[in-house]
């Protein structure tokens, strides 16, 4: 129980998995999208990586360009590479629905991308056994390994991934499926798929829409309601709220919450329950933090490991006293980092 | 649509101090159900003027420091209902609710409220009662005579010696130690139902809201104490089972020892806190000028949190200036 | 043997139910003061035990000698004082010669270590619990060691009885002193009567 | 010297101190044992403070000539020699006027030879001190005692009534005392904390 860390959170995927991924009809004066040069030469790293910036692919993982993460993949060889089919947030369904809906793109792409960077092993990453099933299914020789629903999934897998001592590399399901689109049929990366949830919207759907839609489409299609107060991209947990709704899409959007009250925590002083310090998976202790912040001096060198916070603000979540840990926590790192603590008289 | 700002985690979450309140105020509300099934409204009646008198104690203190009413969440309910569970069913109306106000008007809001009393209240407010009026706090009325009691008045019924006291004496009580499980022998009103207080205690650790580490640790610590130094002349189970079925020992293991204020922050402190707190609640058996010790020992258990929370915690602040002058 | 385990009784005893401290409310001033400053707690503690252990053999020296005269309870405190001020000035004049800066570095604490209500009431619990000279000497250890705790526990307490979730006028003593009094209300459950 | 009014008005705001803004039981938590110990009833708060205020003026007028010249190492053990040696005249006059008193009160009289409040006014405050103020002090001092002693005296008679027949002994015990001198600390320093805020105010209206 001490090693899993993480907190459990109650899953709200179902409502938005049921569907297929719906297409977002493009406007009609968009010229159909150009297609890459046919390839010259063989099949090797150097093409694909070179087909990957054509294509002008961005891993929706963590955001990079695809062909820079292939060129430092090279550089640094890791031994396995793992598509990351398998969403942390409550209410993103979009890398799971790719992975249902086209496995054997992303398990040949993932191939592709295993060729670019060398790497021996090539995995898929899924959630939950149950998911495992239904991906056994649809192809039987995919070989998985399980991230867990305990969020933040991401980083217990990486963490169990580095103590099984595998030196490996994380990519993007739809990151993949395009790689594989760029290599085979040159075409470019032109659409993302993105889930749309919250009690704010009628249907919860996932839609793959072109880059750039603005999101008040995206809501529209799905049946946003008038009491919406709030819509947040990205994730529940971390996420941004937007404000103005022709906001484009972008390819590292994984999902659009919209709701019609923005929940309120009402703060009470901490009760020391020691939830924030199970569920940071940094091995940071945020009510220490917290308490040593509120002391009249805070001494930096009791904030310890401050700076290895990953703001996955799993603890703000975990916290039954409303506290913002993770903004504390940022603070404590800010003022470890800025150093105007050095006031030795 | 106007669409507004708002900050980061954005998911309804459902452990929430007023949650962690609210499933320890029905787990105390299902052992006043025993009472009231056997014994008529007055557990009701008594439950409800002491939560009244809390309510006014919390209202009163926030029109003194003029700061809004509702800041409060239910804890002072849960002190007020602990306080009510504690008491006999035949003590007069005014002996709860004067202990709910000094828990509450004494114990808790001059530490401020909820998350910083360094004592927790409810032990204090019975320490208080036990200290000042003995003789109400121990005079059980006989269970099993049936008479009724009346629902304000004060009831002057017959009065049997609870196990506890005989226990006391060095004496073996007469009632078998298996059917004490039912509870129906002389006691506080809360405690006597131990399938139903164990039954509670496996909801509030299910639920995440109690540790269970520090009841089971203080169960064995008083299970150790009474097999090693048992106070009546048997084999050690019988005085073992005698010893954790008596009194409120299982009652404030499970209600007022798990209090996550009073309780040390890290797992092996609260290890040693439940330990700790069990062997000071049979010492304060054996050795107290009353039958039932388990409030002082809790309130000394509390006073050693910190030095626990230091000694595990391993924040070494003993060297330095801890408060300066 | 048995000398050296009256001792250990008495010592917790002195440390659980005849605790002049709590039970008495004996000398909080000095326990507050002791745990304003946790670096000289221990060596605070240490001159109380010792100064109580003179006292105590002191005090009983002095009540066999004024077992007689009808002015003994009048003589027998002043006498008690004046034996403990001497030996403060003789240990201070040991302390003050001595080679290594001891006395600088604890010497402020010297004083109110050795004159406070505690170290004087040594005589008194002397008699009051009729305790012989070997079990005197034990209480006076265990009085120490009371000393030495119930300063532990408020140098550890003091930093969170000052949080502005108090109200204003609460913050600093008032709330220590209630500290004191449902931490002796405890004590006082163990005892149940006055001490003395 | 300075003239008598800023003297006179000095000596008033040392009393007033003494009394009550900086009492030195409930703001310097000095002295707590005779008021938690012996305050049960009106007699013993009566004799005690008779007893304090023939102890310490004495005591604070010995020191405010001599303390000078006594190097403060031994100063501390002067004090407590010279508190036993001024303690026979007290004991006999408080005797005097209420006959068989030092009997009854037993611990508490004989340990309010060595009182932290009386040790620190006549080792700190009485050697710095010109006369005129170190009587003030005194004075001050032993009129705050009182008012604390009979205050805790009225309270305690209040709950005595209100208590079962077992349990008034407990009301007696020094924790109830405690209990009630943690409120009057605090009914002290609210008082302290709104006149400080007042004067704070009115420097700014009127600066």
């Amino acid at each position: 129980m001490i090693l899993r860390h993480g907190i459990k959170l109650d899953q709200q995927k179902t409502a938005s998995l049921r569907h297929k991924i719906k297409d977002l009809p493009a406007p009609e004066e968009t010229e159909p999208p150009k297609r890459l040069p046919p390839r010259k030469g063989e099949l090797n790293a150097a093409a694909i990586i070179a087909a990957a910036q054509g294509a002008g692919i961005v891993d929706e993982f963590d955001g990079v360009p695809l062909f820079q993460k292939l060129k430092r993949l090279r550089r640094l060889k890791p031994n396995m590479i793992v598509a990351c089919c398998f969403d942390e947030d409550p209410c993103t369904t979009s890398a799971m629905a790719t992975l249902r809906e086209n496995t054997n793109a992303i398990i040949s792409g993932l191939v592709l991308a295993a060729q670019a960077c060398g790497a021996k092993e090539n995995k898929i990453a899924v959630a939950t056994r149950r998911e495992a099933k239904i991906i056994h299914k649809i192809n039987s020789q995919a070989d998985l390994i399980f991230a867990g629903e305990r969020y933040p999934a991401r980083l217990l897998l990486k963490k169990k991934l580095f103590s099984s001592g595998k030196n490996a590399a994380y990519i993007g399901a739809q990151a993949c499926a395009a790689l594989l689109a760029a290599v085979d049929d040159g075409d470019l990366q032109t659409s993302a798929v993105v889930t749309v949830a919250g009690d704010g919207v009628e249907h919860w759907r996932n839609v793959r829409a072109r880059i750039g839609t603005p999101l008040k489409d995206l809501l529209e299609f799905c049946g946003v309601s008038e009491k919406t107060t709030l819509v947040v991209t990205g994730s529940s947990i971390t996420g941004k709220a937007v404000t103005d709704l022709n906001e484009p899409v972008s390819a590292a959007t994984r999902c659009v919450i919209a709701l019609k009250k923005a929940p309120k925590y009402r703060e009470y002083p901490c009760i020391g329950c020691q939830r924030c310090a199970h569920a940071c998976p940094r091995g940071i202790v945020p009510w220490k933090v917290h308490q040593e912040l509120l002391s009249a001096e805070p001494d930096p060198l009791r904030l310890t490991n401050v700076q290895k916070c990953i703001r996955c603000s799993a603890c703000s979540v975990a916290c039954p006293s409303g506290i913002d840990l993770t903004g504390a926590v940022q603070k404590a790192a800010h003022l470890k980092k800025s150093g105007d603590f050095l006031d030795i008289t | 649509m106007t669409l507004l700002n708002a900050k980061a985690p954005y998911l309804k979450k459902e452990a929430s101090v007023s949650s962690m309140m609210r499933d320890t105020l029905i787990a105390l509300a299902f052992l006043l159900i025993l009472p009231v099934v056997r014994y008529g409204v007055r557990p009701l009646v008594m439950a409800g003027m002491t939560l009244l008198v809390c309510a006014l104690c919390e209202i009163a203190w926030s029109l003194l420091q003029s700061r809004s009413i509702n800041a409060s969440d239910c804890s002072s309910m849960v002190t007020g209902l602990v306080i009510v569970l504690l008491m006999p069913l035949n003590a007069p109306m005014w002996l709860p609710c004067a202990a709910a106000a000094f828990a509450i008007l004494v114990a808790k809001k001059p530490f401020g409220s909820t998350g910083h009393t360094p004592f927790n209240p409810a032990a204090a407010g019975v320490a208080f009662a036990t200290l000042l009026w003995p003789q109400q706090m121990f005079a059980y009325f006989n269970p099993s005579a049936h008479e009724a009691l009346p629902a304000f008045a004060d009831c002057n019924v017959g009065t049997v010696p609870s196990p506890a006291a005989v226990l006391k004496n060095g004496l073996k009580p007469d009632i078998l130690p298996m059917d004490m499980l039912w509870g129906v022998f002389a006691g506080p009103v809360g405690t006597t139902g131990i399938l139903v207080v164990c039954a509670c205690g496996l909801y509030l650790f299910l639920k995440r809201t109690a540790n269970w580490e520090i009841t089971a640790c203080c169960l064995l610590g008083a299970a150790l104490m009474a097999a090693l130094w048992p106070r009546i002349a048997c084999i050690p189970l019988t005085s073992v089972k005698y010893e954790l079925m008596s009194g409120s020992l299982l009652f404030c293991a499970v209600f007022m020892l798990t209090d996550p204020v009073t309780s040390p922050r890290t797992w092996l402190g609260r290890v040693i806190y439940g330990f700790f707190a069990g062997v000071l609640i049979m010492l304060f058996r054996r050795y107290g000028a009353y039958e039932q010790g388990a409030a002082f020992a809790i309130l000394i258990a509390n006073a050693a949190v910190p030095h626990i929370n230091s000694l595990v915690c391993g924040d070494r602040r003993w060297g330095e200036e801890l408060y300066e002058e | 043997m048995t000398t050296f385990a009256q001792m250990m009784i008495t010592a917790l005893l002195a440390v659980t139910t005849e605790n002049i401290l709590f039970a008495g409310g004996v000398g909080f001033s000095h326990v507050l003061r002791a745990a304003r400053r946790p670096k000289t707690l221990g060596v605070y503690s240490l001159f109380v035990a010792l100064f109580s252990l003179f006292s105590a053999v002191g005090g009983s020296w002095i009540s066999a000698k004024l077992a007689g005269s009808v002015f003994r309870p009048v003589l027998f405190p002043s006498a008690a004082a004046f034996c403990a001020a001497l030996a403060y000035i003789l240990v201070a004049l040991l302390l003050k010669f001595l080679p290594f800066p001891f006395y600088k570095q604890y010497g402020q604490v010297l004083a109110p270590a050795a004159i406070n209500t505690v170290v004087l009431s040594m005589p008194f619990a002397v008699n009051r619990f009729s305790l012989s000279p070997a079990s005197a000497v034990g209480y006076a250890l265990g009085t120490g060691i009371a000393f030495y705790l119930a300063a532990g526990f408020f140098a550890r307490a003091m930093p969170e009885l000052k949080n502005d979730a108090m109200p204003k006028a609460f913050r600093g003593l008032p709330a220590t002193l209630l500290y004191i009094g449902i931490l002796s209300m405890a004590f006082a459950g163990l005892v149940g009567t006055k001490l003395f | 010297m300075r003239n008598k009014g800023v003297l006179l008005r000095e000596t008033g705001t040392i009393f007033l101190n003494g009394v009550f803004y900086k009492n030195p039981v409930l703001v310097g938590a000095l002295g707590m044992f005779p008021v938690v110990f012996a305050g049960d009833d009106l007699k013993n708060a009566a004799e005690l403070s008779l007893l304090y205020f023939f102890l310490s003026v004495p005591l604070s007028f010995f020191f405010c000539l001599v303390g000078e010249m006594v190097p403060a190492w031994i100063r501390p053990g002067l004090v407590l020699a010279s508190s036993a040696i001024f303690y026979l005249p007290a004991a006999w006059l408080t005797d005097k006027i209420e006959p068989g008193s030092i009997a009854s009160l037993g611990m508490a009289a004989s340990l309010m030879i060595c009182n932290s409040m009386m040790i620190s006014r006549a080792n700190e405050y009485a050697p710095t001190h010109i006369g005129l103020a170190v009587a003030a002090d005194a004075l001050g001092c032993s009129a705050g005692f009182m008012l604390v002693i009979t205050l805790t005296v009225l309270i305690r008679s209040f709950w005595k009534t209100c208590t079962d027949p077992a349990g008034t002994v407990s009301v007696s015990l020094p924790f109830f005392g405690f209990l009630i001198l943690g409120f009057l600390a605090a009914l002290v320093q609210g008082i302290n904390e709104k006149r400080s805020q007042k004067a704070g105010k009115k420097k700014v209206t009127r600066g």
